[in-house]
C-alpha cells in the first residue's frame, strides 16, 4: 500500500501491465522521454526501453491505426492521446477499425489496445483542452469506455482493461490527476470492467456519476443529506458503455428517483440514455422524472468561464432537489 | 520545380502505351525459375476469369456491388507471388486477388461482396488483413502490423496496398512517416490505375509518380510497370529481402489501368474515352506474358486449354460452395461484437429472436 | 412543379442555389465529371463550370478544412462527402473547427456551409457505406444538423441551409433516393430549418422519426390505424440539432404516449435524447414510457443481414403496441 | 535514398550553430530600405518584450498557460513583415507575435491566454484567423481562405504557420496537396524549432529537412535561416509576388530554435540540454540584428534605449487594458454558438441566470 494520486496510480499500473506482459507498449506522443504531458509516463521509459515506451510522431491517426496493426499481429498497445480535444484526428480509425476489427474478421483478430485519453475540464489550460465527448465513444458500439473517479479503481481499471481482449477507450479525467491521495496497493489487482459501484448506499435518490464528478457529487450530497435529512444513494458508474443498468435500476427500483451528474454537455450526453433507459425500465417506481445535470449545450468556454459551464456544486444540488420537489 | 497537370497526365499516358517492356521480348529471365513464370501466368488468369465470372454473377443479381480487377493482376499476381506465407497482406476491396494469391478461398471473397458475414472470414493462418473500405485507413495497419513483427523479432514482412487516390488521404501520410521514422519492414505498394472512381490521376496530386512521394518520408520510392508481372515480382522480391534484413521500408508505385468500371455501380463512359481503354486494353498484361511464355518455348496451346478448364472449374466450385452456403443466420450479427457479449446485447437479441418467432438461439460465443 | 424523386430535388436545389447565388460552389469527390456517384450533383459542371462544380483530391479533412477557410473568406461552399462512412476522416475539421468557428472567433468568422452526405443503410451497398450515425453531429454544439424525408421538403430544407449563416450536415436517406416521386415546385424555396412537421394528426399517440424512416412509419400506422382503431400522430423531425421540442411536446401533451422510430443504433441515438425530453418536460401526461424503436448496437451488419438490424415494420408496430399495452 | 535520424540530426546541428549568415555582417541589403531594416529590428524587440512580460504574468498567476515564442522572433517579423494588410495570417498558439504584427491588439493575445472569450476578438478588417490549437488543422484553412481569394478573383494571399510537428499530421499533407493541384495562392511556413513539446526533429520525420517535403505536392520548397529576419523577409516576399500573380504555393521551411519551455506547463530540461539552448542564444537573432544595423551606420545607443522605453511601455500598456477590462461575462458563453440562439439553448440561459441569481441577462444578438 502506498499513498498516491491518480496520476501516480495510473503510472503504477503501467508499470505492473508492463513489467507482468511483454506484449505490452506504450506509445504517443512526449511518453517517453518527457515522461506524458501530466507526467503519466513517467519513469517508464527508464525502465522499459525505447523498444516498449516509444515517442511517435504527431500523428494521432498514425498512433491509432498503427495500433491497430501492432494489437492484430501479437502486441498489446497502450497509445496515449494527449488531451481528448486532439482524437479527433484519430476519429476514423477508433469507428471503422478500433470498434470493428473483431466483428469485421469474425474474431479471427482482436484488438487488446488501451486508448489512454486525459479529458475533462477545470484545470485552467488552453483553449480546446478541455472537451468531455466521451459520447462519441459510447454511441460506438464494439468500444469499451472507462473512466475511473479514484486512484484504487484507477489503477485496477487500468489493469482490468489491459487484461481486456477488446478496446479500451480509457479516459483519465485530468481534474483530479493530482487532486487528492489514496491508499493503493503495491501488487497486481484488476477491478471489474463494466460494473458501476454503489460509491454511499442511500433510500431516497440514486445519483449517477463518473470520474471527476464524483467526489465533488459526493460533498453536495453530504451537505445535502445533512441539510435536509435525505438519504441518498450515489453509484460511479466506472464504466460508460456497455454500462452496468442492473446496478442501476436496482438502485432506482429501491429509491424511486434518479439524478445524473457528468460534465458532458446535456444534449446526448450519457445522461441521455441512462434517463431513457431508467424511464423504460423504472417509470412505475419513480416519484419524479429522472433529472440530468450537465455542461450546458455550447462547446467548453475559454478557462475563466469553464467552471460555470460545468455542473457547479448549486446545480448539482438543484438537481436534486427537484426530483424531491416534483 | 513542379509539373502541370497537363504535363504529368502526357507522361503518364507515355509510359503507359510505349513502355519499352511491352514493345518486344526479350531473353527469358535469368533470375527466375519457369515453374515460378508459369505460375504467374496462371494466376492472372485465375484471377481473371474469378473477376469475370463475379462481374456477371453481379449483373445476375446473385451477388451485391462488386469493383472489378481487371487489368491490374500482374500487379497483384507480381506483388503477391514475392511475398512469403509469413508476410502479411493488407487489401482494399479491390485486392481479393491478392487476399486470393495468399490463401483467401474465393468462395469466401464472392460471400463477402454477396452482403455475407461468413466471407469476412480469413482462415486460420492465412495472413491477410480483412478488406479497408474506407481509403488509406489500412496503411497505418500495416505499419503496426510490421512494427510488431519488428518488436517480436519474427520474419515477417506487411505489405499495403492502395491507390492512386489514396495518397491524397492524411493516412497515406501518416504511415509513410511512421516506417520512415521507425525503418518498419513494411511495403506499400500502389497501383496507380490513373483514376479514383472518376478523378484522374492529374486532378489527384500535381507530382507526376505516387514514387517520387517517397523522399518526403525518407523511404525509398521505386517505380515499375504494372503491366509487367516480372518487373513487379523482382521489385517487391527486392524490397522483401531488403525489409526481411532490416532495410527498412519501401514505396513502389506500378502504373496500371483498370479496365471496367470502379464497381459495378460505376459508369466509366462517363469520364474515360473508349479510345483510352481500348489502347491500355490492346497491350493485355496477360496476353503478353502469353506470348513471352511462348516466345521463350515454355507454354503451347495444350497447356494453355488445360489451364483454362482448370481454372474456369477452380472458379466454378467457389460459386458453387457460395451459392450453397446455408442461409444467413440472422442473430450473426450480435456475434464478434464483444469477447463476451453485454446484458443489453444479450436482451436485444432475445427480443431480436423474439419478434422473428424464434425465441432462444445458438450459443453466443 | 415536377415530379422528382429525392435526388432530383436535391440537383434542382442545388441549382437553384448556385444559379441565385454566385458565391454558391460545390466541392468533393467525383461530384464533377462523374455527376456524383448517386448523381445528385449530374449537369452542374456543365451548367456552372469547373470553377464552381470542383472534383477535389480524396481527402475529406482537406475538402472540410479547405470550405472552412472557402466560407470564412466569402464564398458559401457546398462539399459533399461520398458517404457517411467516409465522414470520420474529416471529423477534426467538423468538431473544432466548422462547430466552433463562430464561437471562436467572437461571431467575426461565420461558416455558412452545407456538408452534404448520404447516410443511412438498406440499399445493399458495400461494408461502411450505411452508417447512421447522426449523433456524433447531433451532440456537437454549432453543428445544425438537416435530414428530409421526402423531395419538396429536400429542395427547401436543403435551400434554407445553404441560406443560412450556420453549418449545416445535411444528410440524404441514400434508400429513399429514388424510391418515390413527389411534386416539386420549380422556383425557389425554402422549408424552415429547427422546425419539425406533423405529417399527420392523430390523438392517442405520437410517432416521432426522420429520413427513410418517415415513410416506413408512417406505412405501418395505417395499417395498424385501421386494424387497431388507434390514431396516430406522426411527426417528421426533420432538424435533428438544434430539434423542434414545441412540436413534439406539444403532440406528446395531446397523446399521451410517444414512440421515437430511427435507424441509428439504440445507445445514445438521438431517440435516447427525446425519450428523456419528453420524460422530463411530460411525465404526468404519459400513460407509458417512451419506446424507442432503433437499430440494435452493434455496428451495421453487410448488406444481408441490415434489413433486421434496422427497425422493421414488425418492430415498428410492436414499439408502438408497447406503449399502449403499458 | 533516405537519411538515418542521427545524420539528419548532425546536420540540423550543423545548419544551427555555424550558419554563414550568421558568422559576419554582409554588407547592407541593396534590396530593403533603412526603415524596413530597422523595423524588423524593432518588431523583434517588441515580440521578445512582450513575450517575457506574459512569462511574467503567468509566473505571478496572472494569466494562464502560455507558450512562449522568444528565440522566433526572426521568423515572424521576417514572415509578417512581407506581407501585405489585404494578405491573410493563418496562426498556431506560438504565431501571436505575428497577429499582432498583422493588427490583432497585444491584449487581446493576453485576454485569451487569461482565459477570456474577449481575446478572441480580431478586428474587423484585420485579416487573421483564430489561433488553431489542434497542431496542423489551420493548413486547410490556409488552403481554403487563398482558394476563395482565386475564385474571387482577389489580390489577397494566405499565409499559414506551422511548427515541425505538424508535419507529420495528415492535415499537412492534405493541405499541401490541394495547394498543389489547385495551385493556390497559399504560403506555408514551417518555424522549424526543432522539436514538438519533447520530440525531436529526428523522430518526427527521417528526411533532413521540412522543406523537401514539398516535391511530394509539387510545390516549391524552400529553406531558409529562421535566425534571419532579412533572409525570411526576403523569402516570404519572394512568395507572395509569386502567389499573388498566380505562381501558385511556396512551403517555406525556417530552422529556428525555442529558447523557452513548450508552454509554462513544460520543462525543457527534461528533454533538451542546456548546452543545447546555449549555443542558440549565444548567436541571438536580435541581437545581431542589432549588431549588423549599427555595422551598417542606422543604429545607435540612443536609438535602442528609445527603443526599449517605447516598446515597454507599449506592452505595459496592453497589460494595463488587460487587466482593467471588466470581469467576464458569465452569459458570454451562450453567445456565438449559431446566429440565433436555439429556445433550448435561451432556457438553458435563462436557468443559468437563475442559477447565479440574475433573471434576464443582456441581449442575445
Ligand atoms: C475515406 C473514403 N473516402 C471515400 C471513399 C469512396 N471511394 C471508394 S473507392 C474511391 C476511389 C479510390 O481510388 P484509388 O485509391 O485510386 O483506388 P482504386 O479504386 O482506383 O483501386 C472512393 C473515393 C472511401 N471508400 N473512403
Ligand atoms: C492534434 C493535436 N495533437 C496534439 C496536440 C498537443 N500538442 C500541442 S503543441 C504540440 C507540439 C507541436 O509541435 P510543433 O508543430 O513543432 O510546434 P511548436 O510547438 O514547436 O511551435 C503538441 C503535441 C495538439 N495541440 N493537437
Ligand atoms: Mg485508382
Ligand atoms: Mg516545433
Amino acid at each position: 500500500m502506498s499513498s498516491k494520486t491518480l496520476v501516480q496510480a495510473i503510472n503504477d499500473g503501467l508499470r505492473c501491465a508492463m513489467a507482468r506482459d511483454p506484449r505490452v507498449i506504450l506509445l504517443g506522443e512526449d511518453v517517453g522521454v518527457n515522461g506524458g504531458v501530466f507526467r503519466v509516463t513517467e519513469g517508464l521509459l527508464e525502465q522499459f526501453g525505447e523498444e516498449r515506451v516509444i515517442d511517435t510522431p504527431l500523428a494521432e491517426s498514425g498512433i491509432l491505426g498503427t495500433s491497430v496493426g501492432l494489437a492484430a499481429n501479437g502486441m498489446r498497445p497502450i497509445p496515449e492521446i494527449q488531451f481528448m480535444g486532439f482524437i479527433y484526428p484519430g476519429f476514423e480509425q477508433l469507428v471503422s477499425h478500433v470498434a470493428r476489427l473483431r466483428m469485421r474478421s469474425r474474431g479471427r483478430f482482436t484488438l487488446p489496445m488501451v486508448v489512454r485519453v486525459p479529458f475533462g475540464g477545470r484545470i485552467r489550460a488552453p483553449e480546446i483542452h478541455s472537451d468531455s465527448t466521451e459520447t462519441y465513444f459510447a454511441h460506438t458500439p464494439g468500444l469499451t469506455v472507462v473512466v475511473p473517479s479514484n486512484p484504487y479503481d484507477a489503477k485496477g481499471l487500468l489493469l482490468a482493461s489491459v487484461e481486456s481482449e477488446d478496446p479500451v477507450i480509457f479516459l483519465e479525467p485530468m481534474r483530479i490527476y493530482r487532486a487528492f491521495r489514496e491508499e493503493v496497493p503495491d501488487e497486481y489487482y484488476t477491478v471489474p470492467l463494466r460494473k458501476a459501484t454503489v460509491v454511499k448506499e442511500g433510500t431516497d435518490v440514486t445519483v449517477i456519476s463518473w470520474g471527476t464528478m464524483v467526489r465533488e457529487t459526493w460533498t453536495v450530497i453530504q451537505r445535502l443529506e445533512q441539510e435536509r435529512g435525505v438519504s441518498v444513494e450515489l453509484i460511479d458508474l466506472r464504466t460508460l458503455s456497455p454500462w452496468d443498468e442492473d446496478t442501476v435500476m436496482t438502485s432506482v427500483n429501491k429509491t424511486g428517483r434518479a439524478v445524473v451528474v457528468h460534465e458532458a454537455v446535456a444534449h446526448l450526453g450519457l445522461g441521455a440514455e441512462i434517463s431513457a433507459r431508467i424511464h423504460e425500465e423504472c417509470i412505475l417506481q419513480l416519484e419524479a422524472p429522472v433529472a440530468r445535470v450537465a455542461s450546458f449545450d455550447v462547446p467548453p468556454p475559454l478557462f475563466q468561464l469553464e467552471d460555470l459551464h460545468a455542473p457547479t456544486p448549486q446545480r448539482i444540488s438543484a438537481g436534486i432537489e427537484k426530483v424531491f420537489a416534483f | 520545380m513542379f509539373k502541370s497537370s497537363a504535363e504529368a497526365e502526357r507522361e503518364l499516358q507515355g509510359a503507359a502505351v510505349s513502355h519499352p517492356a511491352l514493345a518486344e521480348f526479350g531473353d527469358k529471365p535469368a533470375d527466375i525459375e519457369d515453374t515460378l513464370l508459369i505460375r504467374m501466368y496462371e494466376e492472372m488468369w485465375k484471377l481473371r476469369l474469378f473477376d469475370r465470372r463475379a462481374v456477371s454473377l453481379q449483373r445476375a443479381g446473385r451477388i451485391g456491388t462488386y469493383p472489378p480487377l481487371e487489368g491490374q493482376e500482374a500487379c497483384q499476381v507480381g506483388a503477391t507471388l514475392a511475398l512469403r506465407p509469413q508476410d502479411f497482406v493488407v487489401p482494399t476491396y479491390r485486392d481479393y486477388g491478392a487476399m486470393i494469391l495468399h490463401g483467401v478461398p474465393m468462395e469466401n471473397i464472392l460471400l463477402y461482396w454477396n452482403g455475407r458475414a461468413e466471407g469476412c472470414v480469413i482462415p486460420d493462418g492465412v495472413n491477410v488483413f480483412p478488406i479497408a473500405v474506407p481509403i488509406a485507413t489500412q496503411l497505418p495497419h500495416a505499419a503496426g502490423i510490421a512494427w510488431a513483427a519488428k518488436l517480436r523479432k519474427l520474419d515477417q514482412v506487411a505489405l499495403g496496398f492502395f491507390g492512386d487516390g489514396a495518397s491524397s488521404e492524411g493516412d497515406f501520410h501518416e504511415a509513410m512517416n511512421f516506417a520512415g521514422v521507425f525503418q518498419l519492414p513494411v511495403i506499400y505498394f500502389c497501383q496507380n490505375n490513373q483514376y479514383a472512381i472518376s478523378v484522374p490521376f492529374h486532378r489527384q496530386t500535381a507530382t507526376a509518380t505516387i514514387a517520387e512521394k517517397a523522399a518526403a518520408y525518407g523511404v525509398e520510392g521505386v517505380r515499375v510497370n504494372g503491366w509487367d508481372a516480372i518487373q513487379v515480382y523482382r521489385a517487391v522480391h527486392a524490397a522483401v529481402e531488403k525489409a526481411a534484413s532490416g532495410g527498412g521500408p519501401t514505396l513502389i508505385e506500378a502504373l496500371t489501368y483498370r479496365y471496367g468500371p470502379h464497381t459495378t455501380s460505376d459508369d466509366p463512359t462517363k469520364y474515360r474515352p473508349a479510345e483510352e481503354t481500348d489502347a491500355w486494353k490492346a497491350r493485355d498484361p496477360i496476353a503478353t506474358l502469353g506470348e513471352q511464355l511462348r516466345a521463350w518455348g515454355i507454354w503451347n496451346d495444350a497447356l494453355e486449354t488445360e489451364l483454362q478448364e482448370r481454372m474456369q472449374h477452380m472458379v466454378s466450385e467457389a460459386i458453387g460452395r457460395m451459392e450453397s452456403a446455408p442461409p444467413p443466420n440472422p442473430e450473426d450479427m450480435f456475434l464478434h461484437i464483444y469477447a463476451e457479449p453485454s446484458p443489453r446485447l444479450l436482451r436485444q437479441r432475445e427480443e431480436f429472436l423474439a419478434s422473428l418467432g424464434r425465441p432462444g438461439g445458438r450459443q453466443h460465443e
